[in-house]
């Protein structure tokens, strides 16, 4: 982890709202995994106090890029950043994916900006599984090309049917678990809170392994303001608040204690 | 730039502010532990305490507002867990600390006592965050007075007692303060603030209320610690809003013998060493000799 | 939007706040008066008063401070050269007065009593920038209950007492307004603050404390506006840092039946019709047939 | 007096620190008169609260334009303003200079960025009279061409010497006035307090009419909020407050107490 001023490279708009930075961060993309992120300080964006986080979307050859989505002031103003300006980012923050045991038969799920990790993680593994990617409308569905080019099978869900199946990213999920019986297909998900609800009940109530990158507001992003904090079962069974950032980004479905 | 605030000698006058630098490892990455004056850890009650449910924290114009409720992992799992850490620099640990009530308070200092390595005890009788204890002591001179006296008898450390702004004259809490004991003050704590989603009616923080800090508290803060430290003699711990060497030098030439950045940590971590080197430099420019020479040196 | 402010009619519950619209011609170009819920006039006293020396005003992160001190040409040099004026307008007219001592509020008050177009009275007791009068009454609980009992006998107008933020309890202020006989009770006021230039270690304002108003402090306020509500069954008036719709929303559903424009007057002299306007967008797509139903409906 | 959200035509350096901001404001330049303001909303200056007061440099044509020195944060976030961007101004603001006894040897006192309104004022009158430009060095020297090719006799004074005569404008003004022995040249004059007052009580002292543009702090800019105060005195001989916006910016040296 540290603070590196980073040059932008590239900054440009993929689809819908998103728009992907790349930036020459040489310190920070050196020790990036799958599931980490970085928190970046929007430039001239005066009054601002708080960085805004966002998931690594490529770390390779000193550059570093991040997926995002405008939804408010600071991602608006990030959309400000040309060519040339400096970008002040904190990273590698939080824990990357476990890999370790993927397995055979691995399943992505990835609402919105959540395929961003999730791509970085496929490029980074040797085996090719499904990814499914799910959005409200075809706006919403980014980095197709990344999976396929992998070698992964893609399967896109949109809400208003405008790209891939209609409906829930769950209900493609649910179809195809159902073809996998006998399998144990390890879920790594992230995207929105009820998403990723739904994903970790699934795999809970299934008893496969589910790791879910949950998505808090931040404040310091290294652990030190407990800003950020999920309840989790801990391994003596009690119950307790970990932090996002540090603790997480990414924790197993069935030590997490949604809220009622 | 030494100074010897209550007793805890530090390098410089420059500290991070409870609540906003973890217990010390969070940043070590990023800062360099040993160039700090102090660090105030975050608020320790007696046992582990959960605070408030999220969201806890929410950006506003100038400042955040934080309703963490005091999280913490008690005094044994503090001591357990970070002192060992602590223990490795050559800075002062100040804890800051708290109770549910009078007797917890108390309870809670006089077990610092003998703990290796503490440089002194904050007393936060200002969270706006808790039910429990916390701002109700900070704003009832009585009250604070009373509390402070209680727990001076149980603690042989420097007992720094931190202030609550919302007051109209903070000054008579620094005196009440000084006059039961305390070796110093610290102020300002976040000030009282809401958000409301207008959507959906409700407010933003699960706590309703919170705490202001930030760049948006700094006037007020500086207001505030001018009045404290004309109302005492024992030395003032400035803190709110700190974001340049310039906001720090205010509260010094307000009458604070030392400041805190506090919300700036999450800004930009660098923010404390450019504060510590702005102000040296600044120091030299100016032909002081030392820091104290610019404390409360305010021409009016 | 019609509503009904303690007896004051306005076609809407937006206002401009005292001392940031002058006495209505100055903006008269810019904005239509005719649109505004009411205007409430910069604050008057007996007889002329020349405030503070310059420099009076200062920029600050999200905010300005203020030190007028209260400049106004007193009773008759207002009635005379603005009144005419104001009248023309199908507007409420609300005086914001103020006295160097007891005796002068209640003379003050009474005078206006057969000012023709007269829409009510704000009681000042809490601007931070005059030694005599002002936020000593308004951080008093005594001293406000008694003033405000005073004037109350003295006039027939709508009595509204401006309170002061910086208090722990506001509530209490309120309901003592309340039981004193007050119609509605407004604030807040400005936040006492105070910046220092560290080059030449004067403070900025030459009356060296000023009042923090604007964005930085509009969490602060819509805590307070919150409080004061829950504590009375008079109306509300909310303000401090409204910028949007959304700003004054907040102050509505916290509890305020109106709210009042200040600082961003000076900012964009269209706010406070955008925030009419957004106001009754906000209304319609929320399906709520006229502000008061918004009025406290927040969720907790 | 409006608000006009103006489209900036140009906006380049002019020399020194200072730099000239064209803007398409048809009608705020159709009103404006010499001596008159704008009162600028920054443009992407977050948390200000604050407009900024500039004298009017040149309306004419629908164009609008002021003459800036970066000096702090908002004419710091000024010089990022490009073509193109929408400017939030009010204006015109507070009053001319009054011209109508300007007589036949008028003489206008400048001090860095208060050539502005004195070289319109040269251009709006039939009259040619001798302007003294001061500043620091070389750099804060603007507009003398403006003047020349009006046929105005030009002085220039720079403290370090490094353009014109070394010394202050004051002492370069003396020595002419000196020359004028039973002219009665009526003074205009823009620029810092203290050379303000100096050309004043000169001016005071010698009998003659001066004409000064005062340079206060503002908030409102349109006389509502008291900020922007000088004392002056009256008719009647009471000293009161004006506000230098709504009054103003231009008060007769005589009438004006300065500050112990
Ligand atoms: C670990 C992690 C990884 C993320 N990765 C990505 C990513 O790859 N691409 C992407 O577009 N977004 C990502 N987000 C969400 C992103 O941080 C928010 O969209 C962004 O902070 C919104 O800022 P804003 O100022 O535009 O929104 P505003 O709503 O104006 O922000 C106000 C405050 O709320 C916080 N906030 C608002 N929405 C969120 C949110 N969903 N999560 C966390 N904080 C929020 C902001 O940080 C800010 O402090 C991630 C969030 C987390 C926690
Ligand atoms: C009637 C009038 C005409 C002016 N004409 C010009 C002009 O043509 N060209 C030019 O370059 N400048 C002019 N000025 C000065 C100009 O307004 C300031 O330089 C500018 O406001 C500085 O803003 P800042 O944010 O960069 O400075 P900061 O010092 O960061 O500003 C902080 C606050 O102080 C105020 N302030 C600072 N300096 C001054 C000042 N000298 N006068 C008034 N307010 C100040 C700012 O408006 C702001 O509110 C004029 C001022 C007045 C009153
Ligand atoms: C997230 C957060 C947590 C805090 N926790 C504590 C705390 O535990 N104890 C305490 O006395 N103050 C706490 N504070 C208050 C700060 O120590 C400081 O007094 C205040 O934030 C003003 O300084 P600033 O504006 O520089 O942040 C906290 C502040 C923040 C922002
Ligand atoms: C320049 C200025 C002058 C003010 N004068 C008065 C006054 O005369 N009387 C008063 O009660 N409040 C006065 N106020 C306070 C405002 O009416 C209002 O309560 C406060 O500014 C908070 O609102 P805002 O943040 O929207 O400005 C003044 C505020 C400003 C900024
Ligand atoms: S963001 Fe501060 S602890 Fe996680
Ligand atoms: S700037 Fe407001 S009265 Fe002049």
């Amino acid at each position: 982890m540290q603070i590196e001023k980073a040059i932008v490279r590239t900054h440009e708009l993929v689809g819908g709202d998103y728009r992907e930075l790349v930036l020459d961060a040489s310190a920070t993309a050196a020790g990036s995994v799958p599931g980490q992120f970085v928190h970046l300080r929007v430039p001239r964006l005066d009054g601002s106090v708080l960085r805004r986080p966002f998931s690594i979307y490529r770390a390779r050859d000193g550059r570093l890029s991040i997926l995002y989505k405008t939804v408010g002031r600071g991602t608006k103003a990030m959309e400000a950043i040309a060519p040339g300006d400096t970008v002040d980012i904190i990273g590698p923050l939080g824990n990357g994916f476990p890999l370790d045991e993927i397995g055979e038969n691995p399943v992505l799920v990835a609402g919105g900006y959540g395929v961003a990790p999730l791509s970085f993680l496929a490029g980074e593994v040797a085996v090719k599984g499904t990814v499914f990617i799910g959005g409200a409308t075809q706006r919403d569905i980014l980095c197709v090309g990344d999976f396929e080019s992998l070698g992964w099978t893609v399967q896109i869900t949109t809400e208003d049917g405008s790209l891939g199946e209609k409906g829930l990213v769950t209900q493609a999920l649910d179809a195809w678990l159902a073809e996998q019986q006998g399998t144990a297909p390890v879920h790594y998900a992230c995207g929105p809170d009820g998403m990723l609800r739904a994903v970790g009940d699934r795999a809970v109530a299934a008893g496969h392994t589910a790791w879910l990158s949950l998505d808090k507001h931040m404040g310091c992003g290294v652990g030190a303001c407990l800003a950020c904090v999920q309840k989790i079962r801990g391994a003596d069974g009690r119950v307790g608040w970990k932090r996002v950032c540090k603790d997480g980004p990414i924790f197993e479905a069935s030590v997490i204690e949604w809220d009622a | 730039m030494c100074v010897d605030i209550a007793g805890i000698k530090m390098k410089n006058p420059v500290m991070v502010a409870s609540g906003t630098f973890g217990y010390g490892p969070e940043y070590a990455d990023l800062v360099d532990i040993n160039r700090l004056g102090a660090i105030v850890v975050k608020g320790i009650c007696l046992d582990r305490w959960d605070g408030n449910n999220v969201p806890r924290m929410i950006e506003v114009r100038g400042g955040l507002i934080n309703a963490i409720g005091l999280q913490g992992p008690g005094v044994d799992g503090f001591v357990e867990s970070y002192m060992p850490f602590l223990r490795q620099f050559d800075t002062p640990v100040i804890v800051n600390i708290w109770g549910r009530d009078e007797n917890e308070y108390e309870e809670v200092a006089a077990r610092f006592d003998d703990v290796e390595g503490m440089g002194g005890l904050e007393l936060n009788i200002s969270c706006p965050n808790v039910k429990e204890g916390g701002i109700a002591f900070g704003t009832d001179l009585a009250m604070a007075a009373d509390l402070i006296g209680r727990v001076r008898k149980r603690t042989s450390l420097p007992l720094i007692p931190k202030l609550a702004p919302n007051v109209p004259q903070v000054g008579l809490f620094a005196k009440a303060a000084e006059d039961a004991g305390a070796d110093a003050v610290s102020l300002i704590n976040t000030l009282p603030a809401m958000v409301i989603d207008v959507e959906t009616r409700r407010p933003v923080l699960t706590n309703r209320v919170g705490g202001l800090s930030g760049p948006a508290v700094h006037p007020v803060a500086v207001k505030q610690v001018w009045e404290a430290a004309q109302a005492v003699s024992i030395p003032v711990i400035g803190m709110g809003g700190i974001e340049t060497a310039e906001d720090a030098l205010e509260f010094i030439i307000a009458g604070a013998a030392a400041v805190a950045v506090g919300t700036a940590n999450f800004t930009d971590p660098t923010t404390v060493i450019n504060v510590i080197d702005g102000m040296a430099a600044y120091l030299q420019r100016h032909g002081f000799a030392s820091a104290d020479e610019l404390v409360g040196s305010i021409c009016e």
